[in-house]
């Protein structure tokens, strides 16, 4: 069973090999440069971990955590924005972010305690449809559609960070929390979130409070994602609208977590690079592949003349011309089809999570039979 | 900078404006409060009965897989595409009378085999080898469907068909003709039921019946009821269960393909981006009435048609969605398993 | 057996990565090839805006061919960016950021051309404006970006933190189109009442604001003001709350994406038959096309479409002859949109010529913003001190026959339009 | 001597079914008290009623003296009260939010200038009397309303919960094992000790020296625990890949780690082989030693018979019987239960 531990030295390769990413990048040739993406990397990830917490471990499915997102990026916005009075400085936002965010997990959480499985999942869904359209609607508050902007960059020691320093700070906060969420799952606190995953009514009955477990994984969860949200929109310095916290985000962290492996702390990690890299790296290298061989494509197809095949064959160019040809045109095929395979080929993640969280004292006391004495 | 050659025709242009700009509306009325009642009534259980229609082959597969299939609205959207294209092809638009009523009936049919057999076939590909994994799993295969149906929309959207507009802008909306004219069928006052409102009335009542009786009386039906209830037992009895989801696939899909017909002749319009909508609305619904209970199904459906029609003739259209979603998340605090649904009791 | 396929997913997946980095690798690398210029466009390629933006790729990519790909000895290459993803259908800020930051580190770029969303332009303006490079957007219409006074007190210097101005558009801004649209409602509809539409989103918001602010004082009673959801599928209940209001012109601020055609449809369903008016979002041939013939019918009521510039087929001169050039090349008439693109990259392309031919972001950016009595495709017109186009002139269509239908000019040449 | 586990007249029904009539059990501090019964008798449906699964039709469980129950006291009112001012709150803040954000903030604030943050919240009793009665009293007060409602309808849903009824000292096993299959035997019996762990949610975040030497303490005592049952070789193993009889004394043990001073046992000796079933028997008597009572549902009559000091049989939902095994074995009406499925001892 021991054999089932993971050799120790690949986080840590990989955390060096994160760290010192930006200083070789510049001497890689321009089409293995990445840049920006790895920011976004570390971005999902957070917002990925803390969905993880919800619905990885204690088996809530959260369909609106994006909502949580929007809320922190605004709060983060409104708190440090030029145009309004509060105009907090980098990390006392990030605070009050994480407050307001653990906040409204809780909003959400309580009334819901006894919605379950699939109806929970649409409350949170409907949940990020609401906070959505409240954000777009208060516009005298939130500035509607047109966004916040400019927001003071992410500080460190009251210095700004630059492009460089923004990645390795946000490196930090995804190591942060990265050990954070695994510090809670082998605690009773993500013990009983587990149990809660595997057996509500068993849990239950070991004397474990469901509602509080449930409330307080709702609130890591919300907090992590406001979180992320905030630094999002510090790093571009705008809150950008509304519409960038839609559905769609949510269902790439779900993505994440689920391709990742269900619980699994590590496999979210994975499953954000795997996810945002097939979507910012992959689809657009792929579509300018497909874009240069198409141009050839057309320019190599021969003029129509008379005859059933000659019309089909127009028909078949037309259409080509007017959709297939179009590289950019495949991406939602292309990531679809992406998805479907992982989860035929591997349903259970690429990194399920250990069963092992525990391991039992080694020097066992001995004598210890009388247990109730 | 103008050529003055035009401008004479503008003039007659202009003046057309102006005359047509006077008469507001055949009977010229503006409506009394009671009237814009009725017809936002009319409007609102329109909408609902195509709701309910869509929700309806949702919460079936639902009851027998548990799984959110995100991709069922995206299944509507291509059948729509579908009809369009038939449409085009036999020149369906125009042909009045018994005619009419035949390609109509040809048409719902058509469409009904279509996307039944596209849901069976994306069970078989995208479903089926998850049946044993983690419902999570399914979910997002059933979310990677979707996208893949979304970019097949778009690509059919470019065919070079005079239907599509010659397919040069393909992710733009298209009009489906009015196969059935949006003329008033009649008049109560100034409220107006259409004839599509009738048309919307004449499809889906029946095929709720029908589907009651097939899920309460046939072979079949008492097979589904038995693979949602234990699909372990159901094949100890002899049940091929892989061929009853496979066949309430092809059900659902159909329901499906009915209502995409008469959600395209209600709206006169497609495009690859209108699932989503189809698919949250039907989401809601069964969610609302219970998922996997069909007359619950229906009912969520009605109430979100009547919920979203007054929401936008009395609050504010930009409110609307965030009122569907209160009220959907206020009953389920004090229902928690929707209107018409069982309460959970769980086997110890 | 699982891992087999897992691992061979894996391969697939680096190799495809591997094939995709191949291209663009000799370009990096390769010292013998001839010294280029880069121009980037970032544009919604994904999506429901699909349409718009190829033709403004269209004609970007025809003004570099009218210049034989050449200015000087520099070989000038373009590169066609995606600013949205797949999962939103539309721009997407992240991947924005990411386009202007790659766009900014580019030492061979010396030109941005985008976006079509305002909201992406509050994104990418900083970051160019930082890194020094121009850029001309060929559709972005909210007025903050360059007017001071227009939107939030911070704009724009916000988007100016080198402090010199380094964006620039060749289209009119929504408050010139809104007040446009309310006086041709007033004068020449002769409405009293106008029930005003938006969906909510930046552009289609701002023009709306701007009808309803303008609505007063040209004498027309706003009888309604409201933000629609976009994404539903039909609008009756609103034309019934349209109806009961008796106003007697409609007013969309939204796009043939965000449902213009639905609208009107259902306005004609209802049986409401007053003049329906929408911004230059919905003058593309897929408005017509999506509210079918039917609706456009002249008996079911006039339709009327807000434009800034002159349709195709008004241009003369130069704006004649790119229409010529285009319908020989694609088939069809441009759509608007195309000539936004071409006299985006066509005024960059002079710039660049201006500048000496070289590569040098400055001096390319100073003579983007000393381009003056530039002779267009879309007249001539000079940029102003704001970074905005001096042309305003306007033009009010309909539809007659399924095609759109030049009804009259508006807004002036150089006039205030308010 | 009073009893530590009385069940008094507890009838459930289940639409028309009824699954106990009626049954009423005194159970002794320090007893090992059996149930027995044909299957279909009632006696799983006794269990979760008594441990609060369900709750009783009709009929009342008393665990030393007292119902558990979670009383509606003056501080669940102060808290309904307060669900309802704080829903009524935030209704008038959310409906009225644009007015008064723009009155105290965006109509005070001018950017470059400091703002005057006194007066900000001087502007809000103004602002709402313009609202109008809609937006503001009568908002206010169904809000209230519906939350209050809302507070009612979870606590009522929670009175009698199985982890009130865990924490109070009823421990339980399942008669079809549930246990924590992913996690392993220590983790499985830390759940168990849940609710004596002394550490919070931000202690276990930043791992504090008092949440590492806590810890350790229950580590160690859980592995006493599975050495108490016989688990400790297999402490690492995950739960699901124990065999039966295995998980059955996991499930024991799990129970145990409640600290119970009632350990209920539904069936453990299913599916066990003779020897495992005279181990089972030590160590309920070893359980009962320790000073906890048992009371246990079983079907192998060699087990109830030679550790039972009382047995009660239930059949049809009803009781029918209850006495020393000497007495059950001797009456005809039990025999007669029994008829034609097993011998009775």
């Amino acid at each position: 069973m021991a054999a089932a531990r993971r050799n120790p030295w690949v986080p840590v390769a990989g955390l060096a090999a994160l760290a010192a990413w930006p200083l070789v990048e510049p001497a890689l040739p321009a089409s293995l440069q990445v840049g920006e993406p790895l920011t976004e990397v570390f971005i999902y990830a957070i917002l990925a971990l803390g969905l993880n917490v919800l619905t990885g471990f204690t088996g809530l499915l959260n369909l609106g955590v994006a909502a949580f997102a929007a809320i922190g990026a605004y709060a983060y916005s409104i708190a440090t924005c030029e145009v309004y009075p509060f105009q907090l400085g980098f990390w006392p936002a990030l605070a009050v972010t994480g407050a307001i965010g653990a906040l409204a997990g809780f909003a959400l959480g309580a009334p819901t305690l006894r919605v379950r499985g699939d109806y929970l999942a649409i409350v949170t869904l409907g949940f990020g449809e609401i906070v959505k359209d409240v954000l777009v609607n208060l516009d005298a508050i939130t500035k509607g559609t047109q966004g916040i902007n400019p927001l003071p960059p992410p500080s460190l020691l009251g210095t700004p960070l630059e492009a460089r320093g923004q990645y390795w700070l946000y490196l930090g906060f995804v190591v942060a929390t990265f050990v954070g969420v695994r510090a809670l799952e082998r605690s009773r606190v993500g013990r009983a979130w587990i149990s809660i995953r595997e057996d509500e009514l068993a849990s239950r009955a070991m004397g474990i409070r469901p509602d509080r477990a449930k409330m307080l994984a709702f609130a890591t969860c919300a907090a992590l994602a406001a979180l992320s949200g905030a630094l999002l929109v510090s790093r571009l310095s705008s809150s950008g609208e509304p519409s960038n916290y839609g559905f769609e985000v949510s269902i790439i962290a779900l993505c994440i977590v689920i391709v990742g492996g269900i619980g699994s702390v590590r496999g979210t990690l994975l499953g954000a690079f795997v996810m945002v890299g097939m979507n910012s790296i992959v689809l657009v290298r792929l579509t300018e592949v497909l874009g240069s061989g198409a141009e050839g494509m057309a320019a190599a197809a021969p003029a129509a003349d008379a005859g059933m095949l000659a019309h089909a064959w127009h028909f078949v160019r037309t259409w080509a011309h007017n959709v297939l040809l179009t590289p950019t045109n495949w991406k939602f095929l292309l990531f679809g089809l992406a998805l479907v395979l992982m989860m035929v080929f591997r349903p259970q993640g690429i990194l399920p999570p250990r069963a092992v969280h525990e391991d039992p004292p080694q020097p066992v006391p001995p004598g210890s039979e009388g247990v109730r004495a | 900078m103008l050529r003055a050659a035009a401008a004479a025709d503008q003039l007659a242009i202009l003046a057309l404006a102006r005359a047509d700009s006077l008469p507001a509306f055949a009977s010229d009325g503006v409506l009394s409060s009671s009237e814009v009642f009725s017809q936002q009534l009319v409007t609102g259980l329109s909408n609902g009965m195509i709701i309910a229609l869509i929700a309806i082959g949702y919460t079936m597969v639902y009851g027998i897989v548990e799984l959110i299939n995100f991709a069922h609205g995206d299944l509507c959207m291509l059948g729509a595409f579908f009809a369009l294209t038939a449409v085009g092809a036999f020149a369906l638009e125009g042909a009045g009378g018994a005619g009419g009523t035949a390609g109509l009936v040809a048409l719902l049919l058509a469409t009904a085999a279509f996307c039944g057999a596209l849901n069976w076939s994306i069970n078989r590909l995208a479903y089926r080898p998850l049946r044993s994994a983690s419902k999570l799993s399914l979910l997002v295969s059933a979310i990677g469907a979707s996208f893949v149906l979304v970019n097949l929309g778009l690509f059919w959207g470019g065919l070079p068909m005079e239907v599509f507009a010659g397919g040069t802008s393909a992710a733009a909306p298209k009009a489906f003709p009015a196969l059935v004219e949006p003329k008033p069928a009649f008049t109560v006052g100034d409220v107006i039921v259409s004839r599509p409102d009738v048309l919307v009335l004449a499809v889906t009542v029946p095929l709720m019946l029908a589907l009651t009786w097939l899920v309460r009386f046939t072979k079949l039906g008492k097979a589904m009821r038995a693979v949602a209830q234990n699909p372990t037992a159901a094949s100890l009895m002899g049940i091929d269960v892989e061929r009853v989801i496979g066949a309430t696939f092809f059900i659902g899909g159909a329901l499906g393909g009915f209502a995409t017909v008469v959600y395209s002749i209600y709206n006169q319009t497609v495009g690859f981006q209108m699932g989503y909508r189809m698919g949250m609305d039907a989401f809601i619904a069964a969610v609302l009435g219970g998922i996997g209970n069909l007359p619950g199904a229906v009912l969520g459906g009605l109430v979100i048609g009547v919920v979203r029609a007054m929401s936008d003739g009395y609050v504010e259209a930009r409110w609307t969605n965030a009122i569907v979603f209160g009220l959907l998340i206020l009953i389920l605090v004090f229902r928690p398993s929707g209107l018409l649904g069982a309460k959970l009791r769980e086997k110890v | 057996m699982l891992r087999k396929t897992a691992s061979a997913l894996a391969a697939c997946a680096i190799s495809a990565l591997l094939i995709a980095a191949a291209p663009s690798a000799p370009a990096a690398t390769g010292s013998a090839a001839p010294p280029s210029l880069t121009i980037v466009s970032s544009l919604p390629r994904t999506g429901s805006a699909n349409s718009q933006t190829t033709s403004i790729v269209n004609g970007i990519k025809m003004a570099i061919e009218e210049r034989g790909g050449k200015i000087g000895e520099f070989e000038i290459r373009y590169e066609d960016m995606d600013d949205a993803s797949p999962q939103k259908g539309n721009w997407d800020q992240n991947i924005e950021a990411a386009n202007a930051n790659k766009a900014a580190k580019d030492p061979t770029c010396v030109g941005y051309i985008g976006t079509y969303n305002s909201g992406a332009a509050k994104i990418a303006m900083p970051i160019l404006n930082k890194a020094g490079l121009v850029m001309v957007s060929p559709g972005n219409t909210y007025p903050g970006l360059t007017k001071p006074g227009a939107g939030e007190a911070n704009e724009p210097k916000i988007y100016r933190p080198s402090g010199t101005i380094s964006y620039f558009r060749v289209v009119p801004t929504d408050d010139i189109q809104g007040a446009v649209a309310c006086e041709f409602c007033a004068k020449d509809l002769g409405s009293k009442k106008a029930f005003i539409l938006h969906d909510r989103e930046l552009y289609g918001k701002g023009i709306a604001d701007v009808f309803k602010k303008s609505a007063p004082g040209m004498g027309i009673e706003v009888a309604g003001f409201e933000g629609i959801d976009p994404k539903a599928s039909n609008y009756r209940s609103l034309v019934t709350k349209i109806r009961s209001t008796g106003a007697d012109v409609v007013f969309y601020g939204g796009t043939t994406q965000t449902n213009a055609a639905q609208i009107l449809k259902d306005l004609r369903s209802g049986g409401c038959k007053v003049p329906f008016v929408t911004p230059d979002g919905t003058f593309e041939n897929a408005y017509i096309e999506a509210a079918g013939k039917d609706a456009m019918a002249p008996e079911s009521g006039s339709v009327y479409i807000t434009f800034g510039g002159l349709p195709s087929e008004q241009l003369t001169g130069r704006g004649a002859e790119f229409v010529e050039r285009y319908k020989k090349k694609h088939g069809e008439v441009p759509e608007a949109y195309a000539v936004y693109g071409y006299e985006a990259c066509k005024v960059l392309l002079d710039a660049i010529d201006r500048a000496a031919t070289k590569n040098d972001r400055a001096a390319v950016l100073a003579a983007v913003a000393a381009t003056k009595d530039f002779q267009g495709a879309l007249g001539t017109w000079s940029f102003d001190a704001n970074g905005d186009t001096t042309n305003r002139l306007m033009s009010i269509n309909t539809v007659k026959d399924g095609k759109f239908a030049f009804v009259k000019a508006a807004g002036g040449g150089t006039g205030q339009a308010k | 001597m009073s009893a530590i586990l009385e069940v008094k007249d507890v009838t459930m029904r289940f639409g028309g079914l009824v699954a106990n009539e009626r049954v009423s059990l005194s159970v002794r501090p320090g007893e090992i008290f059996a149930v027995i019964g044909p299957n279909g008798a009632g006696k799983t449906t006794l269990f979760n009623a008594i441990t609060g699964i369900y709750e009783p039709t009709e009929g009342d469980v008393l665990f030393e003296g007292r119902p558990i129950r979670r009383e509606w006291t003056a501080a669940d009112r102060i808290r309904g009260l307060a669900v309802g001012a704080v829903s009524a709150v935030a209704a008038v803040l959310a409906l009225n939010a644009t007015a008064l954000w723009t009155a105290a903030i965006n109509d005070r604030y001018v950017m470059g200038e400091p703002f005057p943050w006194g007066g900000a919240l001087g502007s809000v009793p103004a602002t709402l009397r313009d609202a109008g009665f809609w937006t503001t009293w009568f908002a206010a007060i169904a809000a209230f309303a519906v939350g209050r409602l809302a507070f009612g309808a979870i606590w009522r849903a929670q009175r009698r919960t199985p982890d009130l009824v865990a924490r109070a000292g009823i421990a339980r096993t399942f008669q079809n094992i549930r246990l924590f299959g992913e996690m392993n035997l220590v983790e499985n019996v830390l759940v168990g000790m849940d609710q004596h762990f002394r550490s919070g949610y931000w202690a276990c975040l930043v791992r504090t020296p008092g949440f590492r030497r806590e810890r350790e303490r229950m580590r160690r005592r859980a592995f006493e625990l599975l050495q108490f049952v016989d688990l400790a070789d297999e402490a690492a193993e995950p739960a699901r890949s124990l065999p039966y009889g295995h998980q059955r004394r996991l499930e024991i043990a799990r129970a145990l780690a409640t600290k119970p001073r009632l350990i209920l046992l539904d069936e453990p000796a299913a599916g066990m082989n003779p020897a495992e079933s005279a181990d089972l028997m030590k160590l309920i008597r070893r359980i009962r030693e320790s000073g906890i009572t048992v009371v246990l549902i079983e079907h192998d009559m060699k087990v109830v018979m030679g550790i039972s000091d009382r047995i009660a049989v239930l059949q049809y939902g009803k009781k029918i019987a209850e006495g020393t095994p000497e007495a059950i074995r001797n009456d005809p009406v039990c025999v007669a239960a029994y008829l034609g499925t097993e011998e009775l001892g």
